[in-house]
């Protein structure tokens, strides 16, 4: 197998769980409604004050990419593990981290892009000041690729019965809240013209830095799991 | 007639902007709709034409197989 | 009743039918709306408040009011559809629910267009505007479900209850809306109430609800047409109806 | 002929209990090597173990051949196929993941007798259709090892002989075959070995 | 088959569930967790300061209500179906709206109750004011059965499809909104010091209501999704 | 005998082919009924029709018992057993799901040969060992008619046997059984009817 052919693998398994979601064209507006309900669920819930929603605007939009990774999170490696996809997965003849990257990148394509692409939106629905908007997009970009990363490997864990997947996989959730912090951080920093980057950086680096490992940890995980 | 002119009749008193906005959008969107619903009959002209098709391979095949 | 229904139920007969219906419902369509639309854009007079802005008004109320009725509309034909197993209730649900989606639409899409001069802004959290929102999800949520079943029975069926449950929940949506808003802030952007609107004004509003009306029932009638055909594809009767557009199609 | 696998001294606990213990045999090319055992004696283990799902308690499985992966063809119980893609997706799809990108999928739907089902979606196939899409794999494949379990479930007897047919051709030009079925061959291979497991004695 | 037995049954489905879900400790400990993370994002986000944060501590608790609702739901018929329990429950001589009733509850038991008990918690995180725990526990007894109950029709109509959650939440967020906008307002009148009970009444008689009529909708549903 | 079942006219058509139409047959106590066809026939789909899981286009199936769930055991392809729980749990949940809380679950599992296995989650056990949880359901239940699709399934040899002796003590007593099977049965009913269902032509 040459790494062409690799590559051709990477895009399949891409391509063959995007099918899977998107039997029609009009499911591509799935995920992106899910992201505007969710987000116009605050502004009923908490009322039209424009001073209070601009104010936990953050918060909002980054609730709304937790709740989105983690939805998508289950089906991620179960149906596949159920039907008997996975361990032919594993015994392809190219390198499963690949593949679990690809696994990734479709989660992310799935829950993490629809958000960055509707954050405009989001942000003017919950009228948040627009000096913020940009560091705002920017903190989406970098962290939810780890997002996607962490659920990837706590969904391969806890695809089979294993129990100790089970508790991995809660040690891998709190992860987030790290990530939650330099991100909310970052926008108020903008909020209040402070400068942001640092932040950012930082989020970026870590991003880098997971999604690098990340794959060999799916991978990892899934050999337990297929045993 | 509510306008003099033709001008007027495009400047709504000011608020053509908002009005021809609107009925734009509304055409627009019931443009889209009845197209889409065309499209439809043309997709399912073509799906038909398919399944033709697919019959005649089917009994292509049968002839080979007999 | 039933027995009644019976032989309409029979798929080409009410193709046939809704296509002898179809151009006279889509010319009358054309006449009504453009006779209410052209009244009300050049002959109405300007409100002597609002000025030339309220002409917004023979798009959104009509569109605003259909909204609300196709939806009980879809509602009804998946009762029906579940009780009576009429395939044909099955194929106005699939007919009705674009339509009432695109019309829900408009209505707030022309509404949020008229609120920027006349409140000032595009998109208030108020009462009407929040249910008539949720109303375009409901309708989405419908459609998405028809669509991502593979076979339309079932998908209409699933619909279908959905649609039910849906509609339970609109007057509920509706008063606690309603009830919502004018807790939290004042009655200060209440969609403004029914003037004694002067008659000049209101024929052709009127008009123009006639014509929305008339237009939704004949995109309802193509879209049922369609629908019956995407069903009824490898039927014996079809391949006459298709089969024949078909050789003239290889022919030219 | 020579030698594709080697297996010496397997051994395999689940559970507490030993399935089998000092399981050797070596493999030439064209033999078929046929399983055979109760239920729960281990013959799913077993070939699981050999394409390295499982890891055993003890013994090696020797490939002579550097990128092993690329000579294997393996199917478990499970069919691996999405019930939500058509017959045609899931073969085309399955076919580039096994790295043959060039196959035609009309030929092998035709071949397993799908022609005029590719366009549903194969979880309203029946279910030995559905089998039959993912035994595609067999006619595209130029693996020479085939570890298959249980490869005739669910399929009807023109299936079973089409199978076979496939398992002579594919032996006669020199590929082998590990596989375990509870149904006896109707066809009688040139190099056939059985290998019993008694899972029985504990 | 005796009244009694389907009582049996009924607990039988629930005992059922429970097990499955037990076996696999991270599908009880994720949405408790979730709900921790999302209430401890928004001081986060907003920072500390009291006055904001008490206003938006209804919406916020009521919007983790929902969303975790959603969290749940898939796994709610999914396996079921795939492993053909569905279609053996259909069969089951006993009326197919009370074993959905079953599946409503352990859905409850899972995403609702949670919630119920860490409502202390989370109001004392948002710092809401202790006038209105009582009345946000109220709504919360009283609605979070609504949401399992919508949940589950959800999600029997959806799972046959495999589809993945963002079409499910289209389908239920909109059916939420009316619960999110009575509890809330229910707990901001007590904030204000006005009577918060006909709200709660209401929620109630919602609540009754459709826990009586979700059950036959959720056995429609399935008997559509097995065909 | 009498009558348990009298099915007239049915017809089926799925995605555009018709897979049987005009079908009618009746079941007296006693009766075996063998349905055969190849890959794709639509006798899965009959036997869902025969206990309402699917719709058909026309016909209809009577029962001649006003509370016919309660007189029937349907199992399909799916085995319908919870991998998550184990064998012992399986086989008592699902005895109280059929309405029979008494059974002595430690017996079944002797009877299907899982005596020792019970405490393993059922997704660990071997294929074959996991339809036989599901078969346990033919020992406790008193239900006179059992719709069968495949039940020979994953099966060693002793267990088809063991199933086939089930099923003679079953007709034997007044039973009756619908099945499908591609593999064709070793033991001779008496009352053996034999349904070909012709899916080819369309
Ligand atoms: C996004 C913004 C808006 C939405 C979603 C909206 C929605 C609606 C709805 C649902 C109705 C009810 C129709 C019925 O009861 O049958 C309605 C009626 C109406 N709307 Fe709007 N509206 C919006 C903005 C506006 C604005 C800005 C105005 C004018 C200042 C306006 C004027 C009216 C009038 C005059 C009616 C008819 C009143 C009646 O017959 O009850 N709307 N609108
Ligand atoms: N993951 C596991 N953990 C513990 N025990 C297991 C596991 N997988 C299999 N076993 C045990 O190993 C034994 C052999 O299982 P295996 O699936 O190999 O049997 P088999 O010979 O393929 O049977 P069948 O004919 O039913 O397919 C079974 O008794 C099973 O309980
Ligand atoms: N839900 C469905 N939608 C559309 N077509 C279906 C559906 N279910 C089954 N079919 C079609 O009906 C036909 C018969 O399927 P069925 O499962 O009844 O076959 P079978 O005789 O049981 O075959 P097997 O021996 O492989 O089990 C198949 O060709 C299949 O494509
Ligand atoms: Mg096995
Ligand atoms: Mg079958």
């Amino acid at each position: 197998m040459t790494q062409a052919s690799s590559w051709t693998a990477f895009s399949t398994v891409m391509r063959r769980d995007l099918m899977v979601v998107m039997r029609r064209r009009s499911d591509v507006l799935n995920p992106l409604l899910f992201i505007l309900m969710v987000v116009s669920l605050f502004p009923l819930a908490v009322g039209p004050g424009p001073d209070i929603l601009g104010r936990i605007a953050t918060g909002v939009i980054w609730v709304a990419a937790l709740l989105s990774a983690l939805l998508g999170s289950e089906r991620l490696f179960r149906d596949d593990f159920l039907d008997g996809t996975l361990e032919q997965l594993t015994l392809s003849p190219h390198p499963l981290s690949l593949l679990a990257a690809a696994k990734i990148v479709v989660h992310w394509l799935l829950s993490g892009l629809p958000l960055v692409i509707l954050a405009p939106i989001c942000a003017l629905l919950l009228k948040l000041p627009s000096e913020a908007w940009l560091t705002l997009l920017a903190t989406l970009v970098a962290g939810t690729p780890i997002l996607s990363a962490i659920t990837a490997i706590g969904a391969a864990l806890t695809v089979s019965l294993g129990r100790g997947g089970a508790l991995l996989s809660l040690l891998l959730l709190p992860l987030f809240i790290p990530l939650l912090i330099f991100a909310s951080g970052a926008v108020e920093a903008a909020l209040v013209g402070t400068a942001a980057w640092p932040q950012v950086l930082l989020l970026t680096g870590l991003s880098l830095l997971t999604l690098l490992l990340a794959p060999f940890a799916v991978a990892a995980a899934i050999r337990v799991s297929v045993n | 007639m509510a306008f003099d002119s033709w001008q007027a009749f495009i400047e709504m008193g000011g608020y053509g902007f908002y009005v021809w906005l609107a009925f734009g959008i509304s055409f627009f969107a019931i443009a889209v709709l009845v197209i889409n619903g065309l499209r439809a009959r043309t997709k399912l002209q073509r799906e038909f034409d398919k399944e033709q098709r697919r019959q005649q391979r089917l009994a292509q095949r049968k002839k080979e197989v007999s | 009743m039933w027995r009644w229904l019976h032989p309409y139920a029979k798929p080409e007969v009410v193709y046939r039918l809704l296509g002898r219906w179809l151009p006279w419902v889509a010319a009358a369509a054309a006449l009504t709306l453009g006779a209410g639309l052209v009244w009300g854009l050049v002959f109405a007079p300007a409100d002597y408040q609002q000025g030339d802005s309220y002409r917004i008004i023979f798009v959104h109320v009509p569109t605003a009011m259909l909204s609300m009725s196709l939806y009980v509309a879809l509602a009804i034909s998946a009762l029906v559809g579940r009780v009576w197993q009429l395939k044909m209730a099955d194929w106005a649900l699939a007919a009705i629910a674009p339509v009432g989606a695109t019309l829900t639409f408009i209505s707030l899409a022309t509404g949020a267009i008229w609120g920027k001069p006349m409140w000032g802004t595009w998109w208030e959290w108020d009462a009407r505007l929040t249910s008539q929102l949720i109303l375009l999800f409901l309708y989405i949520g419908v459609l998405a479900l028809y669509h991502a079943f593979s076979d339309n029975r079932n998908g209409a069926k699933a619909a279908g209850i959905l649609a039910m449950v849906g509609v339970i929940n609109i007057p509920i949506i509706r008063y606690s809306v309603e009830w919502w808003n004018t807790l939290h802030q004042g009655a200060t952007l209440t969609v403004f109430e029914r003037p004694p609107m002067a008659n000049s004004m209101l024929f052709p509003l009127l008009i123009s609800i006639l014509g929305f009306g008339l237009l939704a029932a004949a995109l309802i009638f193509h879209r049922m047409r369609n629908e019956i055909l995407r069903q009824e594809l490898r039927r014996p009767w079809v391949k006459n109806e298709f089969g024949k557009e078909l050789n003239e199609a290889e022919r030219t | 002929m020579s030698t594709l696998l080697t297996v010496k001294q397997l051994v395999s606990q689940r559970a507490g209990r030993t399935l089998f213990a000092d399981l050797s045999f070596t493999l030439q090319h064209g033999d078929v090597l046929h399983i055979e055992g109760v239920n729960g004696a281990g013959k799913s283990t077993l070939l699981r173990a050999l394409v390295g799902l499982v890891q055993l308690q003890g013994g090696t499985v020797e490939y002579h051949h550097d990128d092993w992966r690329t000579q294997l063809v393996f199917m478990g119980h499970k069919a691996g196929i999405k019930a939500e893609l058509t017959a045609l997706e899931n073969v085309t799809l399955q076919a580039r993941l096994d790295g043959y990108a060039d196959v035609d999928p009309w030929q092998l739907l035709a071949t397993v007798g799908l022609l005029g089902l590719e366009d549903l979606p194969a979880g309203q196939l029946s279910a030995g259709q559905q089998r039959r899409i993912a035994l595609t794999r067999l006619w595209y494949s130029a693996a020479p090892l085939w570890v298959l379990d249980e490869p005739f479930t669910a399929l009807d007897s023109d299936g079973i002989a089409l199978l076979q047919q496939r398992f002579a051709e594919h032996t006669a030009a020199g590929g082998a075959i590990i596989m375990t079925s509870h149904q006896s061959l109707t066809w009688q291979p040139d190099q056939l070995q059985r290998l019993r497991i008694s899972g029985d004695d504990e």
